[in-house]
């Protein structure tokens, strides 16, 4: 109960300080201008510039200025400055910011919605005006209201053109070795170990008359890791299928149950077994991490599965499943392209597909060979990626940054 | 049930209930509130015990927590999709009536597809949801595909062109680093000084992160035998993979020993009473 | 009893270690629930009886903790506070043992924070540390705290040519030129050290470049354990010492009561905290080095 | 049109949110949150499809007597309260009797999941009536009891105390607990694992013990040990997570780009 006091206030404390800050600094504010009245005032800025915000949805405005001559030097007394915008030029304009001295530019990004406070109306004039503000809270409100710009949105973002030429390029690669292996090209893969273990655990699992656990993480089916994960699934399913072991599929989010029975359901039937087929083997055990690794953890120490298979999305879990495995006596396979937890399936599973080789491994054990045409692609990138690299630090080190522009993409 | 396991139970129940009694007259307050903080401390106290007992074997205790917290959390989520997705998220984009009921401000659709208003085309969705739930007929199970496709479909359009932006062309950058040279630009690289603050160290790192990169994407090549120079090239690339993983799983352990620690801290604190928490 | 107790169980873990260090020898593997509760007993035990270990400070802790020692007394100081709730366990401990030093140094200390949740962990330290532990010295003469001031790096690009444009009034709203200690600080630059605890931003960072490195004066800096490699760049140069996470804390703790007797009875949340993730740490490594000699004798052993 | 159609689907939707992605104009836009919703809304109905898994795979538990299922009850009941909870609130300052409509509702569970379970038809009909009978008493206590009452339309059940009492006391424990095990965990994980059998084996047991030892005050050059894991962690671990990104990176893009063309059709069980 303490420590819920203690959190509640701090939370409060959190929410509350700023505000009672803000006021606090407000008072002391006021009181400054009262008795620092003398203090000189600084030069205003000059040269305001407006310009729509390039490649966006509209709403945006980027206003320039060269900054006060008080500012760093001469008086050194600005904070910072207020920008100020509305509709008319001689209207009242509304503040909408404040950059802290030294900058000579501002965003102004408002909001689509029209009934939203922060709305800025496209194709309509706009008016700027940026004020002052000094070390003693005051506002010199500046005579300069620049104007009129308007806003709009644009159809193509240039700033993405070197994505756009990625995807050209991949997509041309891909769909090449792709056709390539449907014209017959033999494509060499090199072994990767995991896989080669996926077909000798089932067998395992078969001998010893004990379950296969396959454990599809807690990515949704919004994660290419998933969708990699059921055509790896797909093929443990069907070796299932033709072998009579049963197999085990707690799921973490409803819909990758969905497909996740889909797809053990397909196995079987291209088994030809579609009786033996228990939809009750994909089920859904529930939404929260920690739950879900308890009724995993409990399922493996009941049913004692002889292998286990994780590939998909892992976080913090992946050790208490792969250690309470170990328990169980199962063979582990992991697969994840979760960074942070590859370490902790590489210590205490027996093979580990390490990031990339969990997609190579669903391309691989489809055992189509237009699946692998994408491998192929995607060690054309890899090699292009290192070339690009050593032009890159050749060029650096001749000083040319110009070349690293071109790949920064716009958000 | 094996008698031992009823055994085991009964003796838990009891050394929960005198736990509770003693809590419930150490704790002040009301007697009402009373009996009922120390309840839910002892409770959670128990909770946390079981989960711990674990470690030791699967038992009873365990599976109770367990099969309790799977059916605690599923309705915990089932409440908040419910009331954040269905209230907050597709009620006010309906209906201005039915928003209204909900309490929640309306949000109609400021934009239109060929003159059908955008809130009449949140149908299509229900439709697609309806559509999923077929699966559960022999007959029109097929139909669930449907709904699975545009999910699939619209996710992979979508992952495809942000992480070949992300992690590709953005990363493609962040590896010029300068091998040969004007060290100033180079000492943000590095946090290994040795004292002799500098661009060697400096410099070394930038090998070091070249090397490292170059090698490990060799070893992510499929499609040419790792043999000869690429197959050592590929051995380095694995090597520094292990010692960064080995190093991480160090550094992890802190964090974990921290979650150990509040545990203990709770049990030893909040419920025995015996260390301040 | 308290000692009894870190006694017993020191010799528990560092006996039972022993024990199963002799097994590895004769090639035995350990079961993996003793290493349980190893590293339960690890945990609980300096939570129940606070186990301290002696941090022996690393020399970016000892060099800020030096420089100081070595000012002479009446040196000017200024400590800010730039975190909130959610770093507090982290920093707090360093900011406190900072202030202790400086104010048992007796330097004038300048209190300032850069975020606005800045200001009530300040105030905690104020009420909670200074007030009852220096009873003897005055606010406005000996220390003062001129709170929080928006504008963020803003802020520092001012002070640091003129501290009492920016903070005309201390905290309680005297006006700093009537106050003792600014009668001879006009600017940053009149500071003789100035210590940034934080770890966001505007934090550490910003005050080594916008205010350390243009008014060279000497920053030592108290940061949260994600942030301190990204410092590491600037020691020796530009930052005098670095306290990183709760470790740095405790090591700061530990040289602080070494050299000052008085500090020995104080709270010393860094050390508390060091205790069971030094003991874990030691047992984890521990293990690893029993598991491999059980390998190798085993091996040898098979042949 | 059965099998065809679901691809025909994917490649659209795809298709149109690769393009989407280099057109910032507010339509693109739209029709981008409006594509995130629709996920979003199908989630729902997939949840209750979940939901529907649980209670049947619970009640199959019971049926085949595997092990451990008398524990399935406590799973349902648990999420039946706990849902019970989410949607009702007392309305003045007592709770009148919510408790009894509790154990109600807690009775009719039971009789309905033993109904499912049991394979006797007599036995079948005796549990029916006796879900019958709880339900009727737990609607006539619901109508008639108005201490407290069901919000659908406003989220009081969240200020429920039982709510908050559950989820502090008992899901948020659990968690932290779960969460915590791995401190015996990632020993045990090292006790097993770091074993010098090959050179790959040493690099990782040798950077561990390396990044560990920063923990050890009686150990000589501590000031290098920091260091040095400061430096793992901040070179050779960037150069290796850049590696590992830029490679599931172009995972990811093959294998999204072979889902878009159809080629990959795996995940709908045709591999």
């Amino acid at each position: 109960m303490k420590l819920q006091l203690l959190l509640l206030s701090l939370l409060i404390l959190m929410f509350c300080v700023p505000v009672g800050a803000q006021e606090d600094s407000a008072m002391v504010d006021s009181l400054a201008v009262d008795s620092l009245a003398a203090l000189p005032v600084p030069a205003p800025v000059t040269d305001i510039g407006l310009s729509d915000l390039p490649n966006d949805h509209g709403h945006a405005v980027v206003v320039e200025w060269t900054p006060s001559t008080d500012d760093g030097s001469g008086l050194a007394n600005v904070v910072g400055y207020q920008i100020n915008y509305g509709l008319s030029k001689d209207g009242p304009l509304d503040s909408v910011g404040f950059v802290p001295s030294a900058s000579g530019s501002y965003e102004h990004v408002g909001s689509k919605d029209e009934n939203d406070r922060t709305y800025i109306p496209d194709h309509t004039d706009l008016y700027y005006r940026v004020d002052v503000k000094t070390v003693d809270g005051r506002l010199l409100v500046s005579a300069e209201v620049a104007g009129p710009v308007q806003s709009s949105g644009q159809w193509y973002n240039t700033g993405r053109t070197a994505v756009l030429i990625a995807v050209a390029l991949f997509s041309f690669l891909t769909i090449f070795y792709v056709q390539q292996a449907k014209a017959g090209k033999e494509l060499y893969i090199r072994p990767i170990g995991g896989i080669e273990a996926v077909d000798d655990a089932i067998g395992r699992a078969t001998e010893m008359g004990r379950p296969i656990l396959y454990v599809l993480g807690l990515g949704t089916a919004a994660d290419v890791a998933t969708i990699a994960s059921f055509t790896i699934l797909g093929r443990v399913a069907k070796r299932v299928a033709e072998y009579q072991t049963p197999i085990m599929v707690p799921t973490y989010d409803p819909i990758v149950m969905t497909v996740a029975q889909e797809v053990v359901k397909s196995s079987y039937m291209d088994a030809g077994r579609p009786d033996d087929y228990d939809e009750d083997s994909v089920h859904f055990v529930t939404q929260s991490q920690f739950a879900y690794v308890a009724a995993v953890n409990g399922m493996m120490l009941r049913e004692r599965p002889a292998t286990c298979v994780y590939m998909g999305k892992f976080f913090a879990e992946s050790l208490l499943l792969a250690e309470t495995g170990s328990v169980a006596g199962s063979i582990q396979i992991s697969g994840t392209d979760e960074i942070a937890q590859i370490p902790f399936f590489i210590v205490a599973c027996d093979y580990t597909l390490i990031g990339e080789e969990l997609y190579a491994a669903s391309a691989y054990l489809g055992r189509e060979p237009k699946l692998l045409g994408s491998l192929k692609a995607q060690d054309w990138g890899k090699g292009l990626f290192v070339v690009l690299s050593i032009i890159g630090i050749i060029l650096a080190n001749f000083g040319v940054e110009s070349f690293g522009a071109l790949f920064e993409v716009a958000d | 049930m094996k008698r031992s396991t009823y055994l085991v139970f009964g003796g838990v129940v009891v050394l929960f209930a005198l736990s509770w009694i003693f809590k419930s007259s150490v704790l002040e307050d009301g007697v009402y509130s009373n009996v009922w903080e120390a309840f839910k401390v002892t409770l959670a106290a128990f909770l946390t015990l079981a989960i711990f007992s674990f470690l030791y074997k699967d038992n009873p205790l365990y599976k109770f927590a367990e099969h309790l917290y799977v059916g605690i959390s599923a309705a915990y989520w089932m409440c908040l999709a419910f009331w954040s997705t269905v209230v907050g998220n597709f009620i006010p984009r309906t209906f201005e009536s039915l928003s209204a009921a909900f309490k929640q401000p309306y949000q109609p659709s400021s934009w239109d597809i060929l003159g059908i208003p955008g809130n009449i085309i949140y149908i299509i969705p229900v439709l697609l949801g309806i559509m999923l739930l077929m699966r559960l007929s022999s007959k029109y199970g097929w139909l669930s595909r449907w709904p699975l496709a545009f999910i699939v479909g619209t996710t992979a359009g979508l992952n495809f062109v942000r992480y070949l932006r992300s992690d590709f062309v953005a990363q493609v950058s962040s590896t010029f680093v300068p091998l040969l040279g004007t060290p100033d630009s180079v000492s943000v690289w590095s946090s290994f000084d040795l004292n002799a603050t500098g661009p060697v160290v400096a410099l070394l790192s930038n090998w070091v992160i070249f090397i490292g990169v170059f090698s490990g994407l060799v070893y992510f090549f499929f499609s040419k035998e790792h043999t000869g120079w690429f197959g050592r090239t590929s051995k380095v690339g694995i090597w520094v993979l292990m010692i960064t993983f080995g190093a991480s799983f160090g550094y992890t352990v802190m964090g974990r020993i921290s979650l150990l620690v509040g545990r203990i801290t709770y049990l030893f604190g909040d419920w025995l009473g015996i260390v301040q928490s | 009893m308290e000692n009894l107790g870190v006694i017993i169980s020191l010799i528990i873990i560092f006996g039972g270690l022993a024990w199963l260090f002799w097994r590895s020898v004769q090639g035995r593997e350990v079961e993996r629930r003793i290493i349980f509760v190893f590293i339960f007993v690890a945990v609980a035990a300096p939570i129940l009886f606070p186990i301290t270990f002696e941090e022996k400070a690393t020399p970016v802790v000892k060099s800020l903790f030096d420089k100081i020692e070595s000012l002479p007394e009446k040196s000017k100081v200024l400590i800010s506070f730039d975190y909130d709730p959610a770093m507090q366990p982290e920093v707090q401990p360093m900011a406190n043992a900072l202030s202790r030093h400086c104010l048992e140094k007796g330097h004038t200390v300048v209190f300032m924070c850069l975020w606005a949740t800045g200001q009530s962990l300040l105030t905690a330290t104020l009420e909670s540390v200074i007030k009852p532990e220096f009873p003897e010295l005055v606010d406005g003469t000996d220390y003062i705290s001129v709170g929080y001031k928006a504008g963020n790096e803003g802020v520092l690009n001012v002070i640091v040519s003129d501290f009492i444009r920016m903070f005309p009034t201390d905290i309680n709203g005297t006006p700093l030129d009537s106050t003792v200690i600014f009668q001879d600080i006009k600017s940053c630059a009149d500071f003789d050290l100035i210590l940034a605890v934080g770890g966001g931003r505007p934090g550490p960072k910003e005050w080594v470049l916008f205010v350390g490195d243009p008014a060279k004066v000497p920053i030592g800096v108290g940061v949260a354990a994600v942030v301190a490699p990204q410092l590491y760049p600037y020691y020796p140069r530009q930052v005098v010492g670095i306290l990183g996470g709760v470790k740095g804390a405790a090591e700061y703790e530990t040289e602080l009561a070494a050299a000052h007797p008085r500090f020995d009875e104080v709270d010393k949340p860094g050390l508390r905290m060091m205790g069971p993730q030094t003991l874990a740490h030691m047992v984890i490594m521990a293990f690893i080095v029993i598991g491999n000699i059980a390998m190798f004798r085993a091996r040898r052993k098979a042949e | 049109m059965k099998r065809q159609a679901p691809f025909a689907l994917v490649f659209i939707f795809g298709i149109f949110m690769v393009i989407q992605f280099f057109v910032p104009h507010e339509t693109s836009e739209n029709a981008y949150e409006f594509l995130l919703d629709w996920i979003i809304i199908i989630g729902i109905f997939a949840l209750a499809l979940g939901i529907w898994s649980l209670f049947k795979v619970s009640t199959e538990k019971i049926k085949n007597r595997k092990e451990a299922s008398e524990y399935s009850y406590i799973t349902l009941i648990g999420l039946f309260v706990m849902m019970a909870f989410g949607f009702t609130q007392r309305t003045g300052e007592s709770w009148g009797l919510y408790f009894i409509w509790i154990l109600l509702c807690c009775a009719c569970i039971v009789a309905l999941m033993t109904m499912r379970a049991s394979v006797d038809q007599g036995k079948k009909r005796m549990w029916a009536i006796g879900a019958l009978v709880t339900l009727v008493g737990a609607i006539v206590v619901a109508i008639f009891d108005d201490a407290w009452q069901f919000y659908f339309t406003d989220p009081q059940g969240f200020e429920n105390t039982m709510f908050r009492a559950f989820f502090d006391y008992v899901m948020m424990p659990i968690l932290a607990t779960m969460f915590a095990l791995l401190a015996f965990f990632i020993a045990s994980a090292a006790y097993r694992a770091f074993r010098a059998r090959n050179v790959m084996a040493s690099l990782l047991l040798l950077a561990a013990l390396l990044v560990m030892s920063r923990f050890n005050p009686y150990l000589p050059f501590a000031e290098y040990v920091a260091k040095a894991s400061n430096w793992l962690m901040n070179v050779p671990n960037l150069a290796a997570q850049r590696a590992i990104v830029v490679g599931i990176g172009l995972g990811i893009v093959g294998t999204a780009l072979k889902v878009i063309l159809g080629i990959e059709r795996g995940y709908m069980g045709k591999g």
